[in-house]
């Protein structure tokens, strides 16, 4: 990351899926210019990504310590669910209370994950299957069968949903600034670097003297604390929430992230990649029926470019990590891993390094 | 089976009335929430017990180990709204043989898997109301798109099938141009509402048989500019669409009062339970204050034509 | 069993103070009284058998694992770390025996982890990291890419970033487990000088190493442990190395280097003309029967990389090998194996051993195929299996279901040896055999080998201990840059000789010795 | 070999080591699968005694015909965890071989088992998909499976769109609930578990292979040193789990006598949750789930 080679490496991972998003949006715009040129196009071109890409965000922090977070999608119904009731229950209670309501609750039940993860000892893959199943439970216990609707939220709350500034809808702004925040974090401080350390190799970072279960406790926190953003989102834009409130979103948190380059097994990705993984998803979704592709084959249609997708960021990689190898050993720095290896390896190796 | 005796709530054993297991196709649907209300009120009446059980997703895997447990917990009977025609068939008959009466209800499976089916209206009474109501709002010309249900909703099937007829015939101008699902998710709804007025730049209106789709499309074109200018109409309850009616998103939409047909539901279970009919055609029982139904062809119930929620008597229910 | 050394008549009270300090895992004993005494300004060397405690208690001073008893004193004060982070605040800096490094991340963020330079707004500052990483570099003579991923690095670079890491901390005490094991001659040099110049800033440094001739050269005093306790303090000036390799193993230990010319049979291995691009080229070389063939070079010639190449985890994109003279296809360790040939790699816990498993299962992991009884597989047969084996090279654990990563770097050796020797090949690879070794096992390594090759084993011995070599080897090959610069016969073969074929250029300066 | 090692030629003793650190009882009861048949035992009794009739002989036999299917692909799937590996796309092809036994039965007029057959290689070639991309393409299972996921799933979806196969004869779905004794409470499809449940047993712990498994899980580039083939080694565990999905898939299919392209929706995180939490619903599976992906812990 620190010097323009491996920057320029990373980087091209994200370039590869920004290059096939683009080319997505073209292709469908060239079927109905309305998909990107009419002021309907353009909003919910930028909008309907903005909920995924909050919780790609989060998903990425946990991933990035070599955790992963499945439980977001209950967390984000339950906390949808919440944004409707405070309505319902104190009519007048203002906007910006529910929003940081929403995203205490989301954060409270990210520290539930962390402490199970981080204390536990157990893998988060099983602890966040757990809580997946839980926090569904209480959603179900508590909601019942009511439903919110529309008539339940002010339309103060609702409009932010769709109003815009600069022609640019506030919710992508919000999640835009999501982003830019956490990717910064990440980047530049010595907190965020330690968070792909600690993923890189857990028992090192231990053994250095990082603040592993403290780390990773946060990396929870703000993963919950997301999907809890992403819930109050959901409700202001959807305008109805129901039990069925974000089923099953968590496969496709976890897909953005994968698809933007972020190594599943720790230690690298960037959530700037895993923003760009979760438009490409949204996007192809959107503009399949644009492209007249029918309504039943549009599901496949859509794995068919998810593994286009981390094909062709796979081989850009490889030639990149080629060029690496030439200037080094050109150089005789230092001599690089050897071509041979078969790829399974280098993901391998990190796990070895568990 | 006993006749409940140890069924737990289910049984409601010592009281005179029927016990009454509710199973909808999925939980937390107002839709059927209502029909719940309108059974737990017959079985006050005639003083049976009843419960309500159900899965959150509306799949019929999903429906089968309910119909299996309440047939082991020798439930009284058992009013089901199907997800699938046969996928549940053999549960049911597992639960019939097991001594349970069982009626479908809002959507039906093969006629021999249960006693009696009620039946909400008569499909064509259903198809023809939406086509009219659209036709009338469009000015009876013009490209219109169908937001279905799961791709496997038995009665939404039927209907769109009679839709497409019925306009064919009487609205030549009238194209129905696709039909999408939302899998009565409203997420999925939401935006394949506006994937439609992508694909349809001239769309005029759009038709939802199924209450989340409704709303999910009015909230969507509520917030577009296509609001006013794309017409809506379906299936929908006067509390999910009070605010797009009153903001004049949608103009007119149809319901039966879902309540009335859980109410008629229960009493039919409760007929078949005290042994008052069998579920042959010509049977007749009493529903409370429905007054008295008649068991058509097919062990078919009808409950009677929908009715039409405007802004002028919307604010008279409340469900 | 000891008192321990008293602390040095002079005002200064001693930097680092162990005594009798106790550490168990559950049955195992690790430590039964460690104590160490360090003065400031000095170089302590702490030596003992593989197992006997040298790790631990470096463990328990770096706060990795707390102590059960005993005291501990860091500057004249009483402290108990309850993590790594205690003792680096502390002013401890230690390089563990295995390195630590973060594959993903670039080797000036693994230097500079948890403690970069800040700038504006306590960002990083890039910049000033990366001066920082370089000028560390070219005071260590390091040229290693600062800015390439720690992944794929060799051991030997790896070991040189823990070592740059270490120092750039400049601690009070500098404890290094083993540094050396992975080096060889020039980089020993360049570590030596450094560590020297610390020392007469004043600062104090533990020196843990198997090879005498660096303890003699470097240290000042030594200490010696034998099965976790506390044997003997002296000035390096006053003793021998028979006496302390007597205290260490508590009896005599036979020569080192006992090769015994054995009749030379027919050709085992025949190379021809092995390239890989980038990494050796050309390379043709063959072996006989009862024959021990020495690779010498300096770290990061390619000797591995040839070796891993014609046992088959590697490709290699031109030439043939033949064994027993049938081809052996490329790329096919199963294929090797089963041609009898076996591979002992370099690095134990990434290669040799699976560290989570039992030692069971690691002993006889190669040979498991043969041990199925009508297609069953029982970890019966496995015990029966493993068990002579791990008692043949004496390795140290109390049940062979115990997990292969609790065990002590040597004794994990061994295993890995066993493992290979269970297979009873007829042409054995063997990287750094000795690496991490204690002088007593080391000897009896050293014996078997020659004993395997006098029943008519084919012997490829790769190592970066010139002496080994020289001991061992009846045939010299020396690689450079991925290219055989030299085959020197044991006869001819002297330090000076192999150091210029391995430098070309370069003086032959730090060549490692023969030990008194 | 005859290389006998002593420290000085006089003494040589061979020492030998005790083979287990733990004494019987505690290796088998400190264990994860105890826990879990225990705790198992636990909720069945606790239900017997307070859910009405949860001891009538129906429960025991619908909760078996209810899990059977995550109990099949729950064998293959452990395999594939403990490598460090991950299957998302198992239900998805559920799904679809439902989907082909019903269109080929139907359209293609093929009888049952011929169909089924075709599924079951069908299946295989799916995982076969999945083994390649991960094992010689390198890529991450998780990416590659969600994104088979969707693809397996929007292929069955596809082929049958609104409609769903419901004429299968009699007696294939009257054999999907069969039960072995009449009015006994075990199902017929127990048996074919019970048999891949000792073949996949026999195949893990019992044989060379599933040595080769734990190690590629452990650590893959030593197990490469000692011989195994890492990448065949993952490459045929998916295949193993594309097909025994498939096999569940025309269980799934029989048993609900409905081919849906949505048929076992979600099925996927139950059978990891079973594996991982080793909570499969019932004894018989808690074999299998045995200690869980490295890569994860
Ligand atoms: N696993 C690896 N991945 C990438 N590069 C490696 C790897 N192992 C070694 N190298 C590099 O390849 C070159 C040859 O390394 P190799 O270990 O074969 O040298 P060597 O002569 O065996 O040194 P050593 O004494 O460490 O065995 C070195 O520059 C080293 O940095
Ligand atoms: N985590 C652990 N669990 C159980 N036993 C351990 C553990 N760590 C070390 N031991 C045991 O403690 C003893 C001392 O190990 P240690 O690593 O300190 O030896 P050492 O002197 O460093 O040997 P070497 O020179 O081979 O590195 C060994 O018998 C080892 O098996
Ligand atoms: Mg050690
Ligand atoms: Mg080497």
């Amino acid at each position: 990351m620190s010097t323009s080679r491996v920057g320029g490496l990373l980087r091209s991972r994200e370039l590869a899926v920004a290059v096939v998003l683009l080319l997505v949006v073209a292709l469908a715009t060239w079927n109905s210019d309305s998909f990107l040129l009419s002021s309907d196009g353009w909003r919910n071109l930028l909008v309907t990504p903005s909920l995924l890409l909050l919780l790609a965000v989060g998903q990425t922090v946990v991933i990035i310590t070599r955790n992963v977070d499945l439980s977001v999608g209950s967390v984000l119904g339950l906390t949808a669910y919440l944004t409707g009731r405070l309505f319902t229950d104190n009519p007048g209670i203002p906007v910006v209370v529910v929003f940081l309501a929403g995203i205490a609750m989301g954060a409270l039940l990210g520290l539930v994950n962390g402490v199970l993860v981080a204390f536990g000892k157990v893998p988060a893959l099983v602890i966040t299957l757990g809580t997946l199943y839980v926090y569904r439970g209480i959603f179900l216990s508590w909601a019942g069968s009511d439903r919110i609707n529309a008539s339940d939220m002010p339309s103060s709350f609702l409009s932010l949903g769709t109003s815009s500034v600069l022609g640019i809808p506030l919710l992508t702004v919000l999640a835009v600034v999501v982003l830019v925040v956490v990717g910064h974090h990440l980047r530049t401080t010595r907190s965020g670097r330690e968070l792909y350390a600690i993923g890189s190799d857990p028992d090192a970072a231990r053994l250095y003297g990082l603040p592993v279960t403290r780390r990773v406790l946060t990396a929870f926190v703000v993963s919950g604390a997301l999907a809890g953003l992403a819930g109050v989102v959901y409700a202001a834009r959807y305008g109805t929430v129901s039990s069925g409130a974000g089923l099953s979103i968590e496969l496709q948190a976890v897909g953005a992230a994968v698809i933007g380059g972020v190594a599943i097994f720790g230690g690298s990705g960037t959530v700037w990649g895993a923003a760009i993984g979760a438009f490409l998803l949204v996007t192809i979704n959107r503009a399949l029926p644009v492209v007249g592709i029918s309504d039943f084959w549009q599901q496949a249609v859509v794995g068919a470019l998810i593994l286009a997708a981390i094909v062709l960021d796979r081989v850009l990689a490889r030639r990149q990590e080629r060029r690496l190898v030439a200037e080094q050993t050109s150089v005789r720095l230092d001599a690089p891993p050897p071509p041979g290896t078969p790829p399974a390896s280098s993901s391998s190796s990190r796990k070895a390094h568990a | 089976g006993d006749d409940g005796g140890s069924g737990g709530e289910g049984g409601g054993g010592e009281s005179a009335g029927a016990g009454v297991t509710m199973l909808p196709k999925n939980l937390g649907n107002p839709y059927f929430d209502a029909s719940a209300t309108g059974a737990t009120r017959a079985s006050e009446e005639f003083g049976g017990s009843f419960e309500i059980v159900g899965p959150d997703t509306a799949t019929p895997d999903a429906q089968v180990p309910f119909i299996n447990t309440a047939a082991q917990q020798g439930v009284d009977s058992l009013v089901v709204s199907a997800n699938d025609p046969t996928a549940i068939c053999d549960a049911l008959e597992e639960a019939s043989s097991a001594g349970t009466k069982v009626v479908t209800f809002d959507s039906d499976t093969d006629p021999e898997c249960r006693d009696l089916f009620i039946s909400q209206a008569d499909a064509e009474g259903i198809a023809t109301s939406q086509v009219d109501l659209i036709a009338e709002q469009i000015g009876g010309a013009g490209e219109v798109a169908i937001l279905s249900a799961a791709a496997n909703a038995t009665n939404q099937n039927t209907w769109i099938e009679l839709m497409q007829e019925y306009a064919a015939s009487e609205y030549p101008d009238i194209e129905i141009v696709d039909v999408v699902y939302g899998n009565d998710d409203d997420q999925t709804s939401f935006d394949q509402t506006a994937a439609l007025l992508q694909s349809y730049p001239d769309l005029a209106g759009i038709i939802s048989p199924t209450t989340v789709g409704i709303a999910a499309a009015a909230r969507y074109l509520s917030t577009s500019d296509a609001q006013g200018e794309v017409a809506l109409t379906g299936l929908g309850t006067p509390n999910q669409m009070r605010e797009y009616v009153e903001d004049g998103t949608v103009q007119s939409f149809a319901l039966w009062n879902p309540e009335e047909l859980g109410y008629l539901a229960a009493y039919a279970a409760d007929a078949l339970v005290s042994e008052e009919i069998t579920g042959e055609e010509g049977d007749s029982f009493s529903a409370g204050d429905l007054g008295d139904y008649e068991v058509g062809a097919d062990g078919v119930v009808v409950l009677g034509d929908p009715t039409v929620f405007d802004e002028s008597n919307i604010d008279d229910f409340d469900f | 069993m000891s008192t321990g050394p008293s602390t040095s008549a002079g005002t200064s009270s001693p930097t680092l103070e162990l005594r009798e300090v106790t550490k168990s895992f559950g049955a195992v004993t690790a430590l039964a009284a460690g104590t160490l005494v360090v003065e400031p300004g000095s170089i302590h060397a702490l030596v003992g058998e593989n197992g006997a405690g040298k790790s631990t208690l470096v463990k328990v001073v770096a706060g990795v694992h707390r102590r059960d008893g005993g005291t501990f004193r860091f500057q004249g004060e009483d402290v108990d770390f309850g993590s790594t982070a205690d003792s680096k605040a502390a002013g401890i800096a230690v390089i563990y025996q295995e390195p630590t490094l973060f594959p993903d991340l670039s080797v000036t963020e693994n230097l500079f982890m948890g403690r970069q330079p800040l700038g504006r707004g306590r960002r990083i500052d890039q910049k000033a990291m990366r001066e920082e990483a370089r000028a560390l570099f070219a005071r260590l003579g390091v040229a290693i890419d600062p800015a390439r991923p720690a992944r794929g690095l060799s051991i030997a670079d790896q070991q040189i970033i823990e070592i740059a890491k270490a120092i750039s901390l400049d601690a009070a005490l500098l404890v290094m487990d083993e540094p050396t094991a992975a080096l060889s001659g020039v980089e020993v040099e360049r570590l030596f000088t450094v560590a020297r110049s610390l020392r007469d800033e004043g600062r104090a440094l533990v020196f843990i190493s198997h090879r005498f001739d660096e303890v003699f050269s470097l240290c000042d005093t030594v200490t010696v442990m034998r099965d976790g306790a506390y044997v003997a303090t002296q000035p390096i000036a006053t003793t021998t190395v028979d006496e302390v390799v007597a205290q260490m193993v508590g009896r005599e230990v036979g020569e080192l280097f006992p090769k015994t010319s054995a009749p030379v049979g027919d050709v085992v291995l025949e190379v021809e003309g092995l390239t890989r691009a980038g990494v050796f080229t050309d390379v043709s070389f063959s072996v006989r029967a009862g024959e021990i063939v020495g690779l010498a070079g300096l770290v990061g010639a390619g000797r591995s990389e040839i070796a891993r190449a014609v046992f088959g985890v590697d490709a290699y994109d031109r030439g043939s090998v033949r064994v027993g003279g049938s081809d052996l296809p490329a790329g096919s360790p199963r294929a090797a194996i089963s041609a009898g040939v076996a591979f002992v790699p370099e690095d134990r816990r990434q290669q040799g051993l699976v560290t989570e498993g039992t030692v069971a299962r690691n002993v006889a992991g190669v040979i498991r195929r043969g041990l199925s009884r009508g297609g069953i597989l029982t970890s019966r047969a496995e015990n029966a299996a493993a068990g002579p084996w791990a008692a043949r090279l004496e390795v140290k654990t109390n049940a062979l279901d115990m997990r292969a990563a609790t065990m002590s770097g040597g004794n994990q050796q061994k295993v890995v040896i066993a493992k290979w020797l269970a297979t009873e090949p007829r042409l054995l690879f063997i990287d750094e055999p000795t690496r991490g070794i204690d002088v007593g096992t080391k000897a009896e390594v050293h014996r078997l080998l020659s004993q395997l090759a006098g029943d008519g084993l084919a012997i490829v011995m790769i190592s970066s201990e010139l002496p080994e070599v020289l001991g061992m080897a009846d045939r010299v090959l020396v690689v450079c840059e991925g290219r055989i610069t030299a085959e020197i016969d044991r006869d001819d073969a002297t330090p000076e000789v192999i150091m210029r074929a391995a430098t070309r250029s370069e003086a032959a300066t730090g060549v490692t010795g023969v030990p008194a | 070999m005859s290389a006998t090692l002593s420290r000085t030629p006089a003494q040589a003793p061979a020492r030998t080591y005790p083979a287990y650190s733990r004494p019987l009882w505690q290796r088998a009861l400190l264990t994860r699968e105890f826990a879990i048949i225990a705790l198992l035992g636990v909720v069945w009794f606790y239900s017997v005694a307070e859910v009405p009739n949860f001891d009538g002989p129906l429960t025991l036999y619908y909760l078996l015909l209810d899990i059977i299917p995550i109990l099949l692909i729950a064998l293959p799937m452990t395999m594939v965890i403990i490598t460090g590996e991950i299957d998302l796309s198992v239900a998805s092809v559920v799904g679809l071989s439902s989907v082909l036994v019903g269109v080929l039965h139907q359209d293609a007029g093929l009888s049952i088992p011929v169909a089924g057959l075709v599924a079951i290689v069908v299946g295989a070639l799916c995982g076969a998909l999945n083994g390649f991309l991960v094992s010689y393409v390198g890529l991450p299972s998780l990416a590659v499976t969600i994104g088979t996921l969707a693809l397996y799933r929007g292929i069955a979806v596809g082929l049958l769109g609104t409609t769903a196969v419901t004429d299968f004869p009699e007696k294939w779905t009257d054999l999907a609930t069969l039960r072995i004794v009449e009015g006994g409470s075990i199902p017929w499809v127990v048996l074919p578990f019970l048999v891949l449940l000792g073949l996949f047993v026999w195949l893990l712990h019992f044989s060379g292979f599933g040595r080769g498994v734990y190690e590629t899980g452990l650590n893959d580039e030593a197990a490469r040193f000692t011989g195994v083939d890492v990448a065949r080694t993952k490459f045929w565990l998916f295949v193993l789990a594309g097909a025994v999905s498939a096999f569940a898939g025309i269980y799934f299919t029989l048993r609900y006598g409905s081919a849906r392209g949505d048929n076992a929706t979600g099925l996927e995180l139950q059978v990891i949750a079973a594996v991982l939490l080793g909570a499969c619903p019932s004894s018989a599976a808690a074999a299998p789930c045995t200690a869980s992906s490295p890569a994860w812990s």
